[in-house]
């Protein structure tokens, strides 16, 4: 798992590479974490070069998901793809990102 | 037949799941043609066996030293069969509970992913052994009998040869 | 310890070499930092387990409905031990000649470069069972021994556990 | 393994891709004959890309050389790296090979 940060203004992008699971959730946790303390409030999370994930690395997403939102603030996941994008459509979240 | 045996932690997930994910595109000894339909599956079953990884390592092997976790694969042209064998504690998945998807989860839907993606899926419970067995169709199966898009597989609890000792959980 | 167990035609031999390959950036359970060094030994033993791989493959089961090819890893700080036993024909690796480079052989070459590449390389021939085990140290070993670049591995030619049967060959 | 061959003039191109091994020597084979066959003097190897080989995939690029050099002409390899590279130098193959 590779990720990288970069903030434009209110916006802020997260991408995400490689395998997102029980292994490598965990260092991506503290990101996630500050993203939230700073109540960024346009947050993207580009999933384009996200070859796998599990269900601890959707438990991330989710987490960041709902603490932006309860601070009004908005997360869009980009370029889903191959297994990711199972995932995320089995566990009905396809319905709860905005997928632009 | 294909087996994989690493020890029962975290750090061996990837290199078991490679091997699945290479067996999943093997029917008997030759490999089979790419095609979109050989991607959802080899993606499927994965998910799964990645799903079953990560519990047996996190709670089968939790507080003690991990045993090995054994990953037995059969592909052929109707189907992928994976056995995964664990020496850790047991559990009686019928008691755990479908995870409610409207309240966004962050934990509990291993099992879920598990039996949504999966065609069967058996547990015999041990001592000495626990082995989780997972069956996904090459063939289109029957069509999703969920209300809500996933289709689920049975699951079978099955008890496994018991010791005869005092120490059974 | 890490174990892969395929059925032993070539179809196989990319999916073991992967194992093989992963394990090799293990130490213990931890996965090592990438460097030159690691690149090397990591291509080297592919190489010399490949080798091995065929020529289980390729002789051990000429003739016969293939049996298994178990491949057994060990790695830590210092070394990486691999392991390979096959229920084929057995043959005497200290009859087989160290091929003339300078005649540009076209085949012969396996065996030079299992020996070349592994510090200890140990057969133990079956029935029931050939064991080859590979053991290619981490720190530097030794300076090389020949007087034509290649460091030659000793090969220790073993007799297997025989079984008291007349079709021993 | 993949490959490509491309002819310019006096000149043939083969690029040998991934994995040059046991199950793939023998895919190879009827292209390195044809080359031979067509007794092409300005052969150049491209395994630039080629990730690893075994000594079945040497013994295809050793006959290809010989053969082609018995009708005088030459073959070169270019892009040789990592595993290949190591297998060549192992058997004195990159004192043989003009390597430009
Ligand atoms: N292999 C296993 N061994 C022991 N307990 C397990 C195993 N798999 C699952 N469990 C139990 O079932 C529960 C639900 O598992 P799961 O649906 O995968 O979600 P999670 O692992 O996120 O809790 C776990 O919390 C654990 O208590
Ligand atoms: N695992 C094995 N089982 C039986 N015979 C073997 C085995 N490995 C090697 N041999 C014998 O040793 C010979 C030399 O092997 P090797 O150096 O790998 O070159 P090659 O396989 O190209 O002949 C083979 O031709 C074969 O007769």
């Amino acid at each position: 798992m590779k990720f990288a940060r970069e903030d434009n203004g209110a916006e802020t992008m997260l991408r995400i590479d490689g395998t997102l699971d029980a292994v490598s959730a965990p260092e991506i946790r503290p990101v996630v974490d500050a993203i939230v303390t700073e109540e960024r409030k346009a947050v993207t999370v580009d999933l384009g070069n996200l070859r796998l994930i599990d269900s601890s690395g959707v438990g991330v997403i989710v987490s960041l998901f709902k603490r932006v939102r309860a601070h009004g603030g908005e997360v869009k996941i980009v370029g889903l793809r191959d297994q990711p994008k199972a995932i995320f459509k089995l566990l009905r979240l396809d319905r709860v990102f905005p997928t632009p | 037949m294909i087996r994989v045996r690493v020890p029962g932690t975290l750090a061996y997930r990837n290199l078991a799941l490679r091997v699945v994910a290479a067996a999943t595109k093997m029917i008997g000894n030759a490999e089979c043609e790419p095609s979109p339909a050989l991607e959802e599956l080899e993606a499927q079953t994965v998910s799964a066996v990645g799903e079953a990884f990560n519990n047996i390592a996190i709670h089968a092997y939790k507080g003690v030293a991990p045993g090995e976790i054994d990953v037995l694969i059969e592909s052929d042209a109707e189907r992928v069969v994976v056995e995964m064998t664990d020496t850790g504690a047991s559990f009686d998945p019928s008691t755990v509970a479908v995870p409610e998807l409207d309240e966004l989860p962050e934990n509990g839907m291993g099992l879920f992913i598990i039996r949504s993606f999966m065609d069967e899926v058996t547990y015999a419970a041990g001592p000495p052994k626990n082995v989780l067995r997972l069956v996904k169709r090459r063939a289109p199966g029957p069509e999703p009998r969920l209300q809500d898009g996933a289709s689920e597989a049975e699951v079978t609890v099955e008890t496994g040869a018991k010791r005869a000792t005092a120490d059974d959980p």
